[in-house]
């Protein structure tokens, strides 16, 4: 008898945070059941989120290299699978098989998690997205009322793993990366939370639906334009790809932070690279093109998101492919000297709109 | 001397940014350029310098060939035939040597050709001498004179 | 005016000088002062009996050249303090022929390992003996004869 | 301050050391503190080997110096060696080579500007400046054979004749390689990012870069106005209009801008040649075919040329035999290099890539 309550009280669970609550009875007497069927629910949820950022990454990945061999007049990736599209499964497969190489002198631990580190928060990245209307259908994973404030602080643990990666290889190199890392980390960050200090001020609110909701009429890019320039080059160093790629800096420092760094947990920094990227466009979507938002109800907010974080990943993949290394004294000049004062200039410009014609946003 | 003499500011730098990224853009509008090798064959002008060729029936034996050669990939060698077909064919060598050549060491710098009195050596457009085998890599005198494919087949041992 | 022993014209016409070795130093710093701004390279040459630096000597203001040679032992005066761009010329003529260059200020081998035996250029060097280069623990090149010791 | 240094070896395995060189580099932070140069690792001693054999066959490992100019590498020794037999060449091969070593500096300085851009950070112009010489190296396919270590000029001519087909395809490439390096430029030359990363950097005054032998677009970025094929014409230079381009500033933008002008610069010298090329022959017969083992030379000469990376030249030394006595060669490149440390003290580490690059080292060339 127990049992069958047990079990019941799992169902009963699972359907409630399904938002099913035909169930007549109330169960809140099993806690035990509840608390087990959150679980199940996390797991199945975690798995599904993983799962969708890794597809992310692999077509991205796959999107990066056709592109990039389009502009250069190449044909790319062809051999394997239709046009070339299982050539990041076989590379995959590549680094698994090979040797997972340890230098000596390395601190082992710290050199082994590093790269962990930098891949979680892509994860834990995505589950903040709100892919579309949750009053419908709740796509988002975790909807609380600090989504913003938690994404910042996700992102931040990123070049953390960089640090500890960089210098725990016991290679000049790479403490040269990992150093640079941690200077170009405290160039960008600041202006990029100032700047979205702005945007919450605007939307009144620190939940990402709450922002996207406040961008129904207007988005945000038009009256926070300064803010999304200075959100969108820290993003772009965030991903440290070029013109802001100094951590690792492919013909300058080997290969940076990464260079003792082989087999596949060289490929965990190289996916969560374009996991980086992936979660950058849809940050940028949300916060300042209107997230799920879109002219036509027809055409489900999440096709909208993905259009508009589309368009992001391109711009980030163009910058990528088209543009030189910056120096390192230059990003800091740039990130302290302008985009500082920029994201200030913008804080107050958006407190004013705030105060004068708030409720319109 | 033209406008780029002098380095530009930063508003024409960043349109210059904005510039270059346009025209890497507009690059992804235009054909490839490059081929598919085992599918596509590349085509070889009449004068590529692939493989060295001997035409048996000219070589006069002078090893005029064996002295230019750089790195001795040429090396002269003794090659008897048959009185049947001496008497038939009426070789000009009468020493009977003639050169070799190891295709592994050949750097087909063509002046084994250039220095050829009667035109016997030739560097052909046959480039596919990749062998499994160090042995297979020296060629005698009745192997120069044939084409890779009629040497080996389709499939190299 | 240092004196000269002889003086001759090259192939393609260019003036050839010939210097006693105590002069040389001198000589040349007198053709730097007449504007000869740019040595092109240093030659060892080994005649056998004898070896010989050569000098290419070419002035960027109204493109004159000069050869200056010297016959010598082994040692010539470094023409560093004059021309800086002597540094590497010497180098790699000590490297390779075997000339030392007093006065030079980092007289290494610089295209051969360090602890190289012989000097390559010269016409008595060993060709059949085979040499084999690997690395110390602390960075230094070393050579040996032995072929499973190097590269 | 002495533990706050830090000593990096750049190389020889390093992405963008152009090869093999390796940079003792004493670092504080990002600045340079001293740079030490070690060189060697190519080393093939083309000098010996040249000495073992008859002229004609010293001709492949000189091709084998500038591997991406060869043509210009052959020039130097063909030039000296004829002066050293007091060959009469026809005028035909003297335009031929004049068109080709015009072609083949273009094919250089593209190289250069690819691996540049890549140093630079930029992935993508390496991918045009590599299709645009793809096309050069085609046409020399087509006249000499090969497309990349040629063994084409030959003592007293050249091998052979340029063919019709080959005219065609230098006039096709000559007629639109003009806008395809506009594209190019554009990438480069107002990026506010590249700009940043070049001007005033990898300094290198007149008079250090006199001091240091240092020659050819180096030179010419530091203020001196110095082209052999103007100052001291060899071939038919003094037949052809070209200008050459000049800067003053010496740093690496400026070597960028006179390294572009020239291609410019060498297009307009390739169509003048076209025009000029008389009928005739191209291969004085008094030296081909048994001759080539039997070639004799005294004396000693050195003709300078006007290589992509400055002046280049043999000093050949023949004692009256079929072989030459001493094989001297100038490389530029290696009295480029060694004024390296003075154009890296005080500047950063991601200033190093940029000079060492806009040097132009190639390293057949500098460790022969």
């Amino acid at each position: 008898m127990n049992l069958f309550f047990f079990l019941m009280s799992i169902l009963y669970g699972l359907l409630k945070f399904l938002h099913i609550n035909f169930i007549p009875y109330t169960w809140d007497g099993y806690p035990v059941g509840l608390w087990i069927a959150y679980l199940i629910i996390s797991a199945v949820e975690v798995i599904l989120v993983f799962a969708i950022a890794m597809i992310v990454v692999v077509i991205l990945v796959y999107v990066f290299r056709k592109y990039m061999a389009d502009l250069q007049n190449r044909i790319g990736p062809n051999r394997l699978g239709p046009w070339g599209t299982f050539q990041l499964i076989a590379d995959v497969f590549k680094l698994l098989q090979k040797q997972d190489i340890v230098p000596a002198n390395a601190d082992r631990l710290a050199f082994k998690i590093a790269p962990y580190i930098v891949f979680t928060p892509v994860i834990l990245g995505f589950i903040l997205i709100p892919f579309g209307n949750v009053s419908i259908l709740n796509l988002m994973v975790t909807n609380f009322q600090y989504t913003v404030l938690f994404l910042v602080a996700v992102m931040i643990v990123s070049p953390l793993g960089e640090i500890i990666g960089g210098l725990s290889s016991h290679n000049k190199f790479a403490l040269y990366g990992a150093l640079r890392s941690a200077a170009q980390d405290i160039g960008y960050e600041v202006p990029m939370m100032i700047s979205i200090i702005s945007i919450v001020i605007l939307a009144g609110s620190y939940s990402a639906n709450a922002i996207v909701y406040a961008q129904r009429n207007l988005p945000f890019i038009i009256p926070e334009i300064l803010g999304f320039i200075v959100f969108f080059l820290a993003m772009i160093a965030k991903q440290s790809i070029p013109p802001f790629d100094l951590p690792e800096s492919g013909s300058e420092l080997v290969s940076g932070f990464s260079t003792e760094y082989s087999g596949m947990r060289y490929g965990i920094f190289y996916m969560a690279n374009f996991g980086f990227m992936a979660l950058a466009s849809f940050v940028v979507a949300t916060l300042y093109l209107g997230g799920w938002e879109g002219p036509f109800s027809v055409i489900p907010g999440l096709v909208w998101l993905i259009i508009k974080a589309a368009v992001f990943m391109i711009i980030f993949l163009l910058s990528w492919i088209a543009l030189g290394r910056t120096r390192v004294d230059q990003f800091l000049n740039m990130g302290w000297k302008y985009l500082l004062p920029l994201s200030i200039l913008n804080l107050i410009i958006s407190t004013g709109l705030a105060f004068y014609v708030g409720g319109w946003f | 001397m033209t406008q780029s003499d002098k380095a530009p500011g930063p508003i024409a730098g960043i349109g210059g940014i904005i510039k270059g990224v346009w025209t890497i853009f507009t690059q992804g509008f235009k054909p490839k350029v490059t081929k598919q090798v085992p599918e596509e064959k590349l085509e070889y002008p009449e004068r590529a310098t692939g493989r060295v060729f001997l035409n048996m029936d000219a070589c006069i034996g002078c090893t005029l060939c064996e002295q230019i050669c750089p790195n001795g990939t040429i090396k002269m060698v003794t090659f008897a035939f048959s009185k049947k077909e001496e008497f038939d064919k009426k070789y000009p060598n009468k020493r009977q040597i003639f050169p070799s050549v190891d295709v592994s060491t050949c750097t087909h710098c063509n002046l084994c050709e250039e220095i050829c009195p009667t035109g016997a050596i030739t560097l052909e457009a046959e480039i596919d001498e990749i062998h499994f085998r160090r042995e297979n890599t020296r060629y005698s005198p009745p192997m120069l004179a044939k084409k890779e494919s009629e040497l080996w087949g389709n499939d190299k041992k | 005016m240092i004196p000269v022993e002889s003086e001759s014209t090259s192939k393609e016409g260019t003036k050839i000088v010939y210097v006693s070795k105590e002069n040389l130093f001198a000589y040349m710093k007198e053709r730097k002062d007449e504007g000869y701004d740019i040595l092109l390279m240093v030659t060892g040459i080994d005649y056998k009996d004898h070896l010989e630096v050569v000098y290419h000597l070419l002035s960027t203001a109204n493109g004159n050249r000069l050869i200056v040679k010297t016959k010598t032992d082994g040692e010539v005066d470094s023409m560093v303090p004059l021309w800086a761009g002597a540094n590497w010329h010497e180098r790699e003529t000590w490297d390779l022929v075997g000339i030392k260059f007093k006065g030079h200020p980092n007289l290494k081998r610089i295209l051969l390992a360090e602890g190289w035996v012989g000097h390559p250029l010269r016409k008595d060097y060993p060709l059949d003996k085979k040499q084999y280069v690997n690395l110390k623990e602390n960075g230094e090149d070393y050579v040996s004869y032995d072929p499973r010791e190097g590269y | 301050m002495e533990d706050k240094v830090i000593e990096v070896n750049f190389g020889p395995q390093h992405p963008s050391t152009h090869g093999v060189l390796r940079i003792k580099v004493k670092l504080d932070g990002e600045i340079i503190m001293d740079a030490y140069p070690v060189i060697g690792y190519l080393h093939r001693n083309a000098e010996k080997l040249s000495e073992m054999g008859a002229y004609p066959k010293a001709l492949i490992y000189i091709d084998r110096l500038d591997y991406v100019a060869s043509l210009n590498n052959e020039l130097g020794y063909v030039l000296s060696a004829e002066k050293l037999m007091d060959a009469q060449v026809p005028e035909r091969a003297q335009w031929i080579r004049m068109m080709l070593v015009e072609l083949n500096r273009i094919a250089s300085h593209l190289v250069w500007l690819g691996t540049h851009g890549l140093d630079m950070g930029m992935l993508t112009p390496y991918f045009y400046c590599w299709r645009e010489r793809e096309r050069i190296l085609r046409i020399f396919d087509e006249i000499t054979g090969s497309r990349l270590l040629y063994n084409y000029f030959a003592i007293g001519g050249v091998y052979s004749d340029i063919t019709p087909k080959a005219i065609d395809m230098i006039k096709e490439f000559l007629a639109d390689f003009g806008s395809k390096l506009e594209e190019i430029q554009a990438i480069f030359a107002k990026n506010y990012i590249y700009v940043k990363r070049t001007r005033d950097v990898g300094k290198l005054s007149l008079e250090d870069a006199l001091s240091y032998g240092v020659t050819g677009p180096l030179l010419r970025a530091s203020g001196k106005k110095w082209d052999l094929r103007k100052n001291q014409p060899y071939l038919y230079y003094d037949q052809v209009n070209f200008d050459i381009p000049v800067r003053q500033e010496g740093d690496v933008y400026a070597r960028f801008q006179v390294r572009i002008e020239e291609m410019r610069q060498s297009i307009k010298i390739a169509q003048q040649v076209l025009s000029k090329i008389p009928e005739g022959e191209y291969y004085n017969k008094k030296f081909s075919k048994p001759m080539l083992v039997r070639l004799k030379g005294t004396g000693d000469s050195y003709v300078p040329t006007e290589s992509p990376k400055g002046e280049y030249g043999v000093y050949l030394i023949g004692d009256g035999s079929t072989i030459p006595y001493r094989v001297r060669i100038r490389s530029p490149s290696f009295a480029n290099l060694s004024a390296l440390p003075i154009m890296l003290k005080g500047y950063k580490i991601a200033d190093l890539t940029a000079t060492v690059s806009s040097l132009d080292p190639v390293f057949g060339e500098v460790d022969r």
